[in-house]
């Protein structure tokens, strides 16, 4: 058993070299993780501002009317973003419009009417559908939902409607399966699960305590899921509505397949067109000088109207919120 | 209960039961105050939980001695001395809870540094499950001085919701983090307030387990629910 | 160095003397003008109400409040003529010589073993059996090794609460400090465990100079050589334990350890 | 009064069966979507997994047969080095953070500009590297794609190590600077370990984000017909041999695209199982 001696404590000149040898470590480590953290910092201010200047001719060009431009003329270089911006925020309305009643229905039949044995299995196979990549959406629209959309919706559609008088027009061109509406419904169907996945989790932690004494005052499912489940839970539903919304917005892949890639003025409700996203995916490789610019320019105003959007729906969740508090 | 020889030994006992029952209440106003602070910007909620911490910690030591002191003057038996034992443990959960509560508050703090408004946690439903397991420590208080095994057992049951709601709670926050990238950062953190708020439900659970211990001298930790509730019976 | 069998005549020499040690929180005056010299190879005790600065004053004397901006101390701390609180002193070296042991158990994520060795593989460069000799040492000291001797490759988090806390003191006692700060070591043990960490105090003081934190007035009057009592930042009387619980010159003193006070 | 009563429970009951009969298609509707879409992918997916998909690369347009050999080894070659650059780069900026974050300015700073950049379209991502990587270089390239990987991953990976680090308790730390311990073996050997399972999980959920991506290998990675493991040149990849091969005219190709959907569902499928799992078992303890 050593005993200790104030000899051995202080064991003078070798601690102080340690000691020193440390304090030059600490100052190395510290330069260290700091130029990583630069690094990335430097990294992420680069992105937006060679966005900025990549984008600057065009807007140096067209001036903040780039935005609502409708012309996207390659060879005469007149551009605009408004086909863009409009395919991108109707395919993200459309994929909601149709999303959330969806996704409300599964996790009513998931948390209110699913037989129990089947809730565990139902609900892990909504959260595993999540993680499908989104090209595979944009396949499925392309192969297989597009000719029956085309078959079974177009066409009667325009067969029926498209002689009427002053609404024709709103049913008429090409019948492909392919277009703005289309890439809509995809969109949808590849936000479906996680707003569904949401809304299940959400419904699922209203105390039973809550539900029970609504039951026994006589409420029916339906009144229980209108006045108890939903009014409790509603934050969490808007939650998942805007993670939705955010992936709709940048997505790329699953709208590139279906939209029709057309840089036009959309000429009836099946007509094909384009979104930010799809744009840049399929003329990028090919744009040089000018025209490149104007892809940049798209880049930067995606980055901000997904931004823009998101904010808005945070801040109208928060006066609600807040309305409903008063 | 019945009245004992020595009076003092009565007025002792009721002297910790009341001890408990006051941090007791101290220990769900902390749990509710920071559950408060959670939800709000309300800064001061924050420093009170922070502050009363050690109100709570004092408490502990004092109920701790108070039971050594009558475990070693008095030599109770039968139900007084599962009294003395139990609240012996019920202490240190109350403690826990109170721990908890703590952290709670300090995770706000530590949002409310980042600027992040942590919506996150209300969109989740994070604040009533706070709730819910304040009033679940409501009843169990109450349990204990009704020695209630019954409403002892429905807050064991109430258990097992408060972990089925938080696993809710978890799914979520790991559906935001994986498709929303932005909410990362503020999911992570309230991924372990919601784990506090589980764990206070457990310490809540135990409490109820004692107090049916207490009432019944049946140890019910660690067997399954029906057996529970036989315990909780007496059978 | 003092001879081990100093005669009475001859005091004690101090290991840490502090001066008119002030502390501030940004702007909350946590110490007023605190002045204590701590003897060396004896127990010194700090007790009062919480909050009352007792562990503030344990942090200065390792300057472990250095770590949080905002935190500052203006006065003199001297550990054996060393003033703690220049500037330039090395807080690491300072630390490897004044250990600490905290509220809580605090065990490293990783083996029993590794929890002893990190801290003595800082300043040390030992061979393996020395290392393993240190080790056992060191959990001897702490009255552990008995216990964990099958355990010594299991994660230092697998052990109960109070075997985790005599691992902690285990784990400051292997780098052999010269002064041991304990903050309020039992505060979260049972009493069975806090008896073992007490009867340990006794068994380290022989070796080392100790400064205890405690909110339990009957465990500073065990354990302790030297008590003082402070109470909102003040330190209101300081003396022989014996002589301060028998006879405490302050009132405030006397209503506190009588147990008139909050 | 009866008779009023009566009537409106009729209602009441008529609005429930309507509710629930709406929700009931909804939801019946929704799975039936779902459902089909696996059922598409499987069906066309394993009738073009064969031995030839691992075996053989790229066929050029109108030939014959082929594989995805190339594709395959490209996307694990980015991959795998997305991951070794951005995990330790997103660890040690994370470390930055949560070390000495609380009295830097820039850190604060990189801590916001990450959460923006969290926020940014995966293409916008792309469209950036092409302009620093491809455009000055004059051609695309496996590292251009795996630097646009790495620019989604990283900020995933800070965020959470930052906050992983920060939740460690102070008095763990503490306990460690009280041995005399510097800085950086503070942070390396106590902290960082302690936060293990969480720092796992960041680099999990990194990813698990990334591995689906197609958009930013568009204009970074680009394609390339021939087996290659030289990641200056133009790199094939499954997410852009599937765009390409599945909007092209020929047969053969459609079939691997569909093959290889299946293998990249499959994939990251098992990343997200795996992320769910390690954060539901290990994450918060």
């Amino acid at each position: 058993m050593p005993d200790l001696t104030e000899g051995e404590r202080l064991s003078g000149s070798a601690m102080l070299g340690i000691a020193r040898r440390q304090r030059l470590q600490d100052r190395l480590f510290h330069r260290l993780t700091q130029f990583f953290s630069l690094l990335v910092l430097v990294a992420l201010l680069a992105i937006i501002a060679s966005l900025a200047i990549k984008a600057w001719p065009a807007f140096q060009k067209f001036g903040v009317e780039f935005i609502w431009r409708v012309e996207w003329d390659i060879v005469n270089e007149e551009f605009g973003a408004a086909i863009a911006i409009f395919g991108t925020v109707a395919t993200a309305g459309i994929a909601l419009a149709l999303a959330v009643p969806l996704a409300f229905g599964i996790a009513v039949f998931l948390t209110e009417t699913c037989p129990v044995r089947l809730r565990r299995p139902l609900g892990t196979a909504i959260e595993l559908l999540a993680a499908v990549p989104s090209i595979i959406y944009g396949m499925f629209g392309l192969f297989v939902f597009a000719p029956l959309f085309a078959d079974y919706v177009q066409t009667p559609a325009r067969d029926l409607l498209g002689g009427m008088p002053i609404v024709g027009w709103l049913f008429g061109g090409a019948t492909n399966g392919i277009g703005i509406v289309a890439a809509g419904i995809i969109l949808a169907f590849m936000v479906l699960p996680f707003i569904a996945a949401v809304m299940r989790d959400v419904f699922e932690i209203v105390p039973p305590i809550l539900r029970e004494s609504a039951y026994g005052l006589g409420c029916t499912t339906w009144e229980v899921v209108r006045r108890v489940v939903l009014p409790y839970t509603n934050q969490g539903v808007i939650g998942g509505i805007m993670l939705g919304l955010g992936r709709a917005l940048g997505e790329t892949m699953a709208v590139t397949f279906v939209i029709g890639n057309a840089n036009r003025l959309p000429n009836s409700v099946f007509s094909p067109g384009t979104s930010i996203a799809s744009t840049l995916a399929n003329e990028f490789a090919e744009a040089a000088d000018f025209h490149l610019s104007t892809l940049f320019a798209l880049g930067l105003l995606l980055f901000a109207i997904t931004f823009l959007v998101l904010a808005a729906a945070k801040v109208l969740t928060l006066r609600t919120e807040r309305a409903k508090g008063a | 209960m019945n009245v004992h020889l020595s009076s003092q030994f009565d007025a002792d006992l009721d002297a910790i039961r009341a001890s408990l029952t006051r941090m007791g209440g101290l220990v769900e106003e902390q749990v509710r105050t920071a559950m408060g602070a959670f939800v709000g910007r309300d800064l001061s909620l924050i420093e009170r939980v922070v502050a009363r911490e050690a109100e709570v910690n004092a408490l502990e030591v004092e109920l701790d001695d108070a039971c050594t002191h009558l475990i070693a003057r008095r030599q109770p038996t039968a139900i007084d001395l599962r009294m003395v034992m139990g609240v012996g443990k019920v202490v240190t959960d109350l403690e826990r809870i109170g721990d908890e509560a703590k952290k709670v508050a300090k995770a706000k703090r530590k949002l409310l540094e980042r600027e992040s408004d942590g919506a996150i946690s209300n969109l989740v439903g994070l604040a009533r499950l706070g709730e819910e397991v304040a009033d679940m420590l409501n009843e169990v208080l109450d349990a204990f001085v009704r020695l209630d095994a019954g409403a002892a057992m429905r807050v064991v049951i109430r258990d097992q919701d408060i972990d089925r709601q938080f696993r809710a709670i978890f799914r979520q926050l790991v559906t935001y983090m994986m498709e929303d990238p932005r909410t990362i950062s503020t999911a992570l953190d309230v991924v372990f307030v919601a784990k506090s708020i589980e764990r206070m439900g457990d310490h809540t659970k135990n409490i109820a387990e004692q107090v049916i211990y207490i009432a019944k001298g049946r140890d019910v930790r660690h067997l399954d629910l029906e057996a529970k509730e036989q315990g909780a019976r007496g059978e | 160095m003092p001879p081990a069998n100093a005669t009475p005549a001859a005091p004690p020499p101090n290991a840490i003397e502090v001066r008119h040690l002030n502390f501030f929180y940004g702007q909350f005056q946590g110490l007023k003008d605190v002045s204590l010299d701590v003897v060396e190879r004896k127990v010194t005790a700090f007790i009062g109400p919480s909050g009352c600065g007792k562990s503030t004053l344990l942090r200065t004397f390792n300057r472990m409040y250095s770590l949080y901006p905002g935190q500052r101390a203006e006065g003199e701390v001297s550990f054996y003529g060393e003033n703690v609180l220049d500037g330039k002193q090395d807080l690491n070296l300072l630390r490897a010589r004044i250990g600490m042991v905290f509220q809580k158990p605090t065990p490293f994520p990783m083996s029993v073993y590794d929890n002893i060795a990190f801290g003595v593989r800082l300043y040390e460069n030992l061979s393996r059996s020395a290392m393993d000799d240190r080790v056992e040492w060191a959990l001897t000291k702490a009255a552990l090794w008995g216990e964990v001797k099958d355990k010594l490759k299991q994660s230092g988090l697998s052990l109960s609460g109070g075997q985790q806390q005599r691992l902690c003191i285990a784990r400051s006692v292997a780098v052999k400090p010269s002064v041991l700060l304990l903050d309020e070591p039992t505060s979260a043990l049972d009493p069975i465990s806090t008896g073992k960490v007490e009867e340990l105090v006794h068994e380290l003081k022989k070796d080392y100079t100790i400064a205890i934190v405690t909110h339990n007035m009957q465990q500073a009057a065990r354990v302790s050589d030297y008590t003082a009592y402070m109470y909102l930042g003040e330190l209101i009387e300081y003396g022989e334990t014996d002589h301060l619980f028998v006879n405490p010159r302050d009132k405030r003193t006397q209503d506190y350890i009588t147990g008139r006070h909050g | 009064m009866e008779a009023a009563k009566l009537a409106r429970y009729a209602r009441r009951r008529r609005a429930n069966w309507l509710g629930l009969a709406l929700s009931t298609v909804a939801m019946a509707l929704g799975l039936a979507v779902l459902l089909w879409i696996l059922a598409v992918l499987l069906k066309n997916g394993l009738a073009a997994i064969d031995l030839a998909m691992f075996t053989r690369d790229t066929p050029a347009p109108g030939s014959e047969g082929g594989g995805l050999r190339n594709a395959i080894v490209g996307s694990l070659l980015m991959l795998g080095l997305t991951v070794a650059v951005a995990s330790p780069i997103g660890v040690l900026a994370g470390i930055y953070l949560a070390e000495y974050g609380a009295t830097s300015k820039t850190a604060e700073l990189t801590r916001f500009v990450t959460d923006i950049m969290l926020s940014a379209p995966s293409i916008v991502l792309g469209l950036f590297v092409y302009a620093i990587a491809v455009a000055t270089v004059g051609h695309f390239s496996g590292f251009a794609g795996s630097l646009a990987l790495a620019l989604i991953a990283i900020p995933v990976v800070v965020r959470t190590t930052d906050n992983m680090l920060r939740l460690v308790p102070g008095s763990l730390r503490e306990a460690a600077f009280a041995l005399g311990a510097p800085r950086w073996k503070v942070s390396l050997m106590v902290t960082l370990r302690a936060a293990r399972a969480g720092v796992i999980t960041g680099v999990l959920l990194a990813i698990a984000r990334i591995s689906g991506e197609t958009a930013p290998l568009l204009f970074t990675a680009l394609n390339n017909q021939f087996f290659s493991t030289d990641m200056s040149s133009p790199m094939a990849n499954l997410p852009v041999v599937i765009f390409q091969f599945a909007m092209s005219p020929y047969d053969n190709w459609i079939r691997l695209a569909w093959g290889g959907a299946l293998l990249i569902t499959l994939a990251v499928l098992a990343i997200n199982i795996v992320a769910r799992v390690w954060f539901r078992e290990r994450a918060p303890s």
